[in-house]
């Protein structure tokens, strides 16, 4: 069979930049003030911590385990940014680096006991909201200079949000699909026992997972003090359940190492752009929460079209 | 004043799930709809978020910068968290006007009302009764938030001015009626007797049904203005004498905004920083309070645009 | 050499008897409390455990027969539709005792509603259930906002008797709560529709092939879950004196927990009612203990996160099979 | 391989091996060997131990007792490892698939090989894989970029064999075969069978389980038997015949009694057939038909839409569909049973009885008392070999979780019994004893749909359809069925 766009095989890698660009149709049809460097800017700019948590998240989900510690961690973070790495540079980095041990150590933990992820990390998301209630109290802290910088650094043409997914995702592809180690991590993912068999350690490939994990953890913190400039315990509470949305949006499974990178961060730029969507809509605020609901189904939608294609077509 | 008939303003809120909030969207719904049809404004839209959080506010403030109005109300998920969107809303030459739970970020107006005050006045109230003090029992409200901190530091400055009463134990309400009530019962079978119980309000009934259930007298518990606290607290009154006394910010303190907003947009002068009183009712005014309160809801006042000048005038 | 035997056995335990370790957690931090509190209010703090227990219970239950069908299956719509039921209850009822049986039966049926369009995301648009339910949640949140506008509106007196009442000092609620588990753990271990969905939860492909009906049981799965959370609407409603909007947010997390505390394998496929009592019990008095020994908001953060893990670490993990 | 002094020496030396699962005594003191350039055959009764003896030799089992040696060098069973055996030479495909579903061919053959690393690791790790897959399986189909899970099981096992043998800087020096022909057709195993005597040639050395015998004779030099954990047999193969190997497993002996004919097999075709169908693809009308009481062969090369005319089968029959009507409960035998078959955190009596559960349940409860007698009735029918029924079936060696799934299908009330090659792994005292059964039961009136890619097995059905490229190609009537006839209707499709 030769492969045409039409494969559904294609096709259904092609869904999260599908709905992905419906979505940004719709709004620019809505409101074509967004269809600019200054429009994207504004839309995007907040989705790039998400993205970076949604890729923190897939790593999670590509060893069949899923962390719903992730929002608690990332505000921890934020605190962290916001007040320590700010005013004593040396203690942040110290107690930034001590969080992706924290992970690490975490899948460690769920390896050695065979511990159920999802138990864990509920655990979890209580002690990192914990400790950030004890840093920061009430919402404040600024972020470092650079770290602003860095983020409100306008990039002639292409806005720093667009440029900065890019380049995440394709570095996460190179690293996770097309690497040598990575066919082996996500190996663990599909069958454990035969990656064992075949001589490698599980509890190193869950480790990296998980160190990863709060690698980008770490950084969506960050790059999220930089954009907001300050700070509070619970400022990141949703990306919980938006990094999951958005790996499952970009075509991951829960179970089976089946994940894609680019995938994830278009999923999340799209839960983004749904958002955005509402807003331009003007509905009235009753309403206005359901209709998110109603335009992710939407999207998803698409996706059982694709899906039933390939069935088809099988 | 200069026309603002060809202007458009916006409510941005950050959460919908209780029935203050819903009280506030809808005075505001109710006063600007009046207000577009007189011609005051060109329109008044109210946007809310799906979820409590900073950071798909500042995304909806983001938004709402990119749909060009002229002017947005903000009643902020975090006093600092949305500065950078503030700020840019404000560099795009949109007048921000924020009350309730204000932003520090300068270039905004704030329509404050003073939860500290809110705290001490609980002690101070308390003092009188209760001369010779006494253990309190204080209800939190979601931590790592500014007001849950503002409203208890009052408390603790009350406290220091009446050194008689101590805090006998502090537990979690997340300003939910469910949750308090069951964070006040899971610390009854331990806590002393308290003489009152301080709170940061809705969470007056939860503690009352706690203590009832577990057959203990009730103290006086500091109310927040929804109908069931004042009804029960009626209930009490006539029956036993009960006294308390409660307080709230207005949730009609949307339409303020509104209007200061307006203000601001035809042309006045208008200082950046402005105080709300809260709504109280005392023993005294409480069968007028309970007038003031829908069935179900909470204690409303929606304010006018000539109580907005005044407002103005009176803090320059 | 003892430790490791001890550890072995332990291990062995948490296999035979997974529900044991929600209620041995359950036990220990009672009796922490206990000592807190110069061994006195027990009676006080079970009671009250009971009752607020009970909340946790029902609507996990119901989230614990979704999670059995696999990874994957998580009910969101949980909280939303306990503000939902418990908004229409109380408006049906509208306080009167006549309308008890009509108002719980319109909730009930607003729960079968809910359930059923999950499912049919599920089913028809293939959303993954994850996904497909916190989308759902969106819209049954804005009907509760639509449809009470958040007020409140007190129970009938009989009902709030019934939620809040005791006999014999043992809450009505926890003891209709206990009955439940009970007919709902012969549903889980000795029905035909339990032995489908834990068949469902290990492999789909397989049960299908097996002449399980597959679409039938996830179906009356999803139904059952949105049926208990909008049961637990009700029953709070009644218990707090009347619905508002944000009632059902800490059942999010708490609704999983539960399950998973009580020893329920988040992979699908194994699962047991009374864990869920025992975690329930557990996470009520994990809050009781902390509040007794007057933990401020951070630590008090810490110290339940630390316990849970700490207890899921010493029941340790399910032994795999066959190498 | 190069030839040295050692060259004699044992590659793998087993004395007085015991390993024990709990209760069960899995090998019970085995004393075992393999030397370079040999082919040794390993039979035996299913749970006989054959695949726990080479896990102990692949090294992902620890044994309790007994002595290793590798080349010589004896090694603790602490010291055993997967890394250990492959330094030493020793390539394990397992009995159950050990690839990851969700990484291309070329990516689980990298799995396998550390050394492929660095830059352009995907090509050099195709074209490992390629080359071999070329050299063992000509014409295979298989892609390299092809994802593992979406390829048919028969293919999974062709890749994980082909990565097996693939050398690259270490070599595969012993390379154990745990019933590899199982999942492939005729042709194909034969492809394999050959490769292996080009490799044993060459000096290399395989281990090859089968309850195919006709593969054992034809392939081994030397033939160990094993019963109840032990070997109780190592003769040369040509010192064995067929009879006397049978007999040394146990089995009873009169294995040439032709099968007999099915008294029903002349009144067939008449009256309304209870399953009618037809490929999707197909554009003739030929279609297939099963009468009650009839036993229909489908017959072809592996993965040409057999399994997937079954399983449209199994759903028409709770659904209409345009494609087959079915008027009859079915019941379904799978092949792939990790994938389609087995309940791994249930019982294997749980396992049995989950297809009767309406028929052994009172107002929606089960009877406990009911599902009890139904699941020793079948151990005891189908002789499935455990302590207690209430085990986990991963409990149990592969053949017998077959046996589970097979009684699993016919303690039910089906009429219909659709079964995917279903003989996968059974060994062969229970392979005639099943066959003797579906006899039977097709006598008793049931009605079965046989897919199977053994000729062997053909010659119990009373009619076969013979597929090619997910089409009927011949439709083959029992008296005139012959090995030559499917053959040609699978290879050139013209309708006999
Ligand atoms: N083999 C399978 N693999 C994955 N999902 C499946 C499988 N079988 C069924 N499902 C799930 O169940 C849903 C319903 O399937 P289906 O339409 O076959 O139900 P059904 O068999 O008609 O139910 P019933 O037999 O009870 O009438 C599918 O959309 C899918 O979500
Ligand atoms: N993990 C295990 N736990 C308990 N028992 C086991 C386990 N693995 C194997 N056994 C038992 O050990 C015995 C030998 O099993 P093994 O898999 O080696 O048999 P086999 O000869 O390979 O059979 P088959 O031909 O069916 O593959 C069987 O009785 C089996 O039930
Ligand atoms: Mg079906
Ligand atoms: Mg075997």
């Amino acid at each position: 069979m030769p492969r045409t766009i039409l494969d559904p095989k294609i096709l259904r890698s092609l869904v999260p930049a599908l709905s992905f660009a419906v979505l940004l149709g719709a709004i620019f049809y809505v409101q074509p003030r967004t269809m600019s460097y200054f429009g994207l800017n504004l839309m995007l700019n907040l989705a790039l911590p998400i993205a970076f948590a949604t890729i923190a998240q897939m790593f999670i989900l590509t060893v069949n385990d899923l962390d719903l510690s992730i929002g608690s961690f990332v505000s921890l973070v934020a605190c962290i940014t916001a007040t320590w790495l700010n005013e004593a540079p040396l203690l942040g980095v110290v107690a930034l680096l001590g969080c992706i041990a924290a992970y690490a150590a975490l899948g460690a933990l769920i390896h050695l006991r065979n511990l159920p992820s999802i138990v864990v990390t509920l655990g979890m998301s209580f002690v990192w909201s914990g400790c950030a209630i004890l840093l920061l109290p009430s919402p404040g802290g600024s972020a470092p200079d650079w770290l602003s910088g860095l983020v409100k650094f306008r990039m002639p043409f292409i806005p720093f949000s667009i440029l900065a997914s890019l380049i995440l995702g394709l570095i996460v592809h190179f690293a996770l699909m097309r690497s040598a180690t990575g066919a082996v991590l996500r190996g663990s993912g599909g069958n454990p026992q035969a990656v064992e068999r075949a001589g490698w350690s599980l509890l190193k490939t869950k480790v990296t997972m998980y160190a990863l994990a709060g690698f980008f953890g770490v950084m969506s913190g960050m790059i999220l003090v930089g954009t907001t400039t300050s700070a509070d315990a619970n400022i990141a509470l949703r990306y919980t359940l938006f990094s999951i949305a958005g790996v499952i949006l970009g075509g991951g499974e829960f179970t089976g190492g089946r994940v894609s990178p680019i995938g994830a961060i278009l999923g999340a730029l799209t839960l983004a752009l749904v958002g955005s969507l509402l807003s331009f809509l003007r509905i009235s605020p009753e309403w206005q929460i359901g209709a998110q609901g109603i335009i992710l189904i939407v999207v998803l939608a698409l996706r059982s079209l694709v899906n039933r294609l390939e069935e088809r077509q099988a | 004043d200069a026309d603002t008939s060809d202007k458009n303003v916006a409510l941005s809120n950050n959460y919908a799930g209780n029935s203050w909030r819903q009280a506030m969207i809808k005075s505001w719904q109710e006063a600007t709809a009046k207000a577009v049809e007189d011609g005051v404004v060109a329109s008044a839209d109210a946007n809310t978020t799906a979820e409590n959080s900073a950071t798909e506010q500042a995304a909806q403030l983001q938004n709402m910068i990119l749909q060009g109005y002229d002017a947005i109300v903000l009643n902020a998920a975090s006093p600092t968290a949305l500065n950078g969107a503030v700020k840019e809303a404000c560099d795009a030459g949109i007048t921000v006007v924020s009350f309730d739970a204000t932003v520090t970020e300068e270039c905004a107006w704030r329509i404050a009302v003073d939860f500290k005050k809110m705290g001490v006045d609980q002690i101070d109230y308390l003092a009188e009764r209760y001369p010779d003090g006494g253990p309190l029992l204080e209800i939190r409200g979601l931590p790592g938030t500014s007001v849950d901190e503002q409203i208890h530091a009052g408390i603790l400055e009350g406290i220091e001015k009446h050194p008689q009463f101590e805090i006998a134990r502090e537990v979690q309400g997340d300003w939910t009626q469910t949750v308090a009530q069951k964070s006040v019962a899971s610390v009854l079978p331990s806590l002393p007797d308290v003489v009152g119980v301080v709170t940061q309000g809705g969470d007056g009934y939860g503690a009352a049904r706690a203590f009832e259930a577990a057959g203990r007298e009730v103290p006086t518990i500091i109310m927040g203005n929804r109908s069931d606290e004042l009804q029960w607290w009626k209930e009490q009154k006539d029956e036993n004498g009960y006294e308390t006394f409660s307080q709230s910010i207005a949730p009609g303190v949307s339409t303020l905004g509104f209007w200061v907003a307006q203000q601001i947009l035809a042309g006045a002068d208008v200082p950046k920083d402005l105080q709300v009183p809260t709504l109280r009712i005392d023993q005294d005014g409480l069968d007028q309070g309970l007038e003031m309160t829908p069935e179900g809801g909470v204690t409303n006042k929606e304010y006018t645009r000539e109580e907005a000048q005044e407002l103005i005038s009176s803090a320059k | 050499m003892t430790t490791k035997r001890s550890a072995a056995g332990l291990a062995g335990l948490a296999r035979s008897a997974p529900w044991l370790f929600s209620f041995v957690g359950a036990l220990v931090i009672f009796a922490v409390t206990l000592a807190a509190n110069n061994w006195s209010g027990a009676g006080q703090i079970i009671t009250a455990a009971l009752s607020f227990g009970a909340f946790y219970a029902i609507v996990g239950i119901g989230q614990m027969f979704v999670i059995t069908t696999g990874p994957g299956n998580i009910d969101l719509s949980v909280p939303a539709t306990i503000a939902l039921a418990g908004a229409i209850a109380m408006t049906t009822m509208g306080g009167s005792d006549a309308m008890i049986l009509p108002g719980l039966a319109a909730a009930i049926a607003a729960g079968f509603l809910i359930g059923s369009f999950n499912y049919l995301l599920i089913w028809l648009l293939r959303i993954p259930p994850i996904i497909a339910t916190l989308s759902s949640s969106f819209i049954v949140q804005s009907l509760a906002i639509v449809y009470g506008r958040g007020l409140r509106i007190a129970p009938p007196p009989f009902l709030a008797e019934i939620a809040t009442g005791r006999v014999l000092g043992v809450p009505i609620l926890a003891i209709v709560t206990i009955l439940l588990a009970v007919v709902m753990a012969v549903v889980l271990h000795r029905s035909v529709y339990g032995r489908s969905v834990t068949a469902i939860g290990q492999n789909i492909n397989a049960a299908d092939l097996a002449g399980v009906r597959v679409g039938t049981m996830r179906f009356a799965t999803y139904a059952l879950s949105a049926c208990f959370a909008a049961f637990c609407g009700v029953m709070l409603a009644a218990f707090s004196g009347g619905a508002s909007l944000n009632m059902g947010e800490e059942y999010l997390l708490a609704s999983i927990a539960v399950v998973v505390i009580g020893g329920t394998s988040v992979a699908g496929g194994f699962s047991n009612v009374s864990g869920i009592w025992g975690a329930a019990l557990f996470l009520y008095l994990l809050i009781t203990m902390l509040n007794t020994l007057g933990v401020g908001a951070g630590l008090r953060q810490i110290f339940t996160g630390v316990i849970i893990v700490a207890v899921i670490t010493l029941a340790g993990g399910r032994k795999k099979g066959r190498g | 391989m190069s030839p040295s002094a050692s060259s004699d020496r044992p590659i793998v030396e087993l004395n007085d091996v015991a390993k024990s699962f709990g209760a069960v005594k899995a090998l019970d003191g085995v004393d075992f060997s393999v030397r370079p350039g040999e082919c040794v055959g390993v039979v035996g009764h299913n749970g006989a131990g054959k695949s726990t003896l080479m896990q102990v030799l692949a090294g992902t089992l620890a044994h309790d007792r007994g002595e290793v040696r590798l080349n010589g060098d004896v090694v603790a069973a602490s010291d055993h490892s997967v890394a250990r055996a492959h330094d030493a030479g020793i390539r394990c495909v397992f009995q159950e698939l050990s690839l990851c579903p969700n990484l291309t061919v070329a990516e689980n053959t990298r799995l396998r090989h550390g050394s492929i690393r660095g830059f352009g690791w995907r090509r050099q790790a195709a074209r490992l894989i390629a080359t071999k897959l070329d050299e063992i399986f000509p014409d295979h189909g298989i892609s390299a970029g092809a994802v593992v899970g979406d390829l048919s099981i028969g293919r999974r096992q062709m890749v994980e064999i082909a990565a097996n043998f693939s050398a690259t800087e270490s070599e595969p020096r012993l390379v154990i075969l745990d019933e590899p022909t199982s999942s492939l057709d005729q042709q194909v195993a034969s492809q394999l069978l050959a490769y292996v005597k080009r490799f044993v040639e060459a000096g290399g050395s395989v281990i090859l389980i089968s309850h195919i015998l006709g593969d054992i004779f034809g392939t081994c030099d030397r033939i160990a038997v094993m019963r109840d954990g032990l070997i109780v047999e190592e003769r040369p193969a040509d010192k064995f015949d067929r009879h006397s190997l049978v007999a040394s497993m146990g089995h009873v002996t009169d294995e040439d009694t032709p099968a007999p004919q099915s008294q029903a097999s002349e009144s067939q075709r008449r009256g309304e057939p209870i399953v009618s169908a037809r490929p999707p693809r197909q554009t003739d009308d030929q279609r297939l038909e099963l009468h009650p009481g009839e036993i229909v062969g489908l017959a072809g090369l592996a993965g040409h839409g057999q399994t997937a005319l079954l399983r449209l089968i199994h759903n028409a029959a709770r659904h209409r569909s345009r494609y087959a009507s079915v008027n009859g409960k079915i019941a379904f035998v799978a092949g792939d049973r990790q994938a389609d078959g087995i309940f791994p955190l249930w019982t294997i009596g749980q396992n049995v009885t989950v297809r009767s559960l309406s028929a052994l349940s009172r107002l929606g409860l089960l009877e406990k008392g009911r599902e009890r007698e139904m699941e020793d009735r079948w151990r005891e029918t189908l002789k499935i070999r455990t302590p207690d029924m209430g085990d986990n079936i991963l409990t149990l060696s592969g053949g017998n979780q077959q046996k589970a799934l097979f009684a699993r299908a016919l303690a039910s009330d089906a009429e219909i019994i659709a079964m995917d090659d279903p003989m996968r792994g059974v060994d062969v005292g229970t392979k005639r004893e099943v066959y003797e059964r579906i006899r039977q039961e097709a006598e008793n009136g049931r009605a079965f749909l046989w897919y199977t890619t053994e000729f062997d097995e053909l010659v119990n059905c009373n009619h076969v359809y013979v597929f090619r490229n997910g089409l009927i190609a011949a439709d083959i009537e029992r008296d005139q069925l012959s090995e030559q006839k499917v053959l040609h209707a699978s290879f050139e499709g013209e309708a006999a």
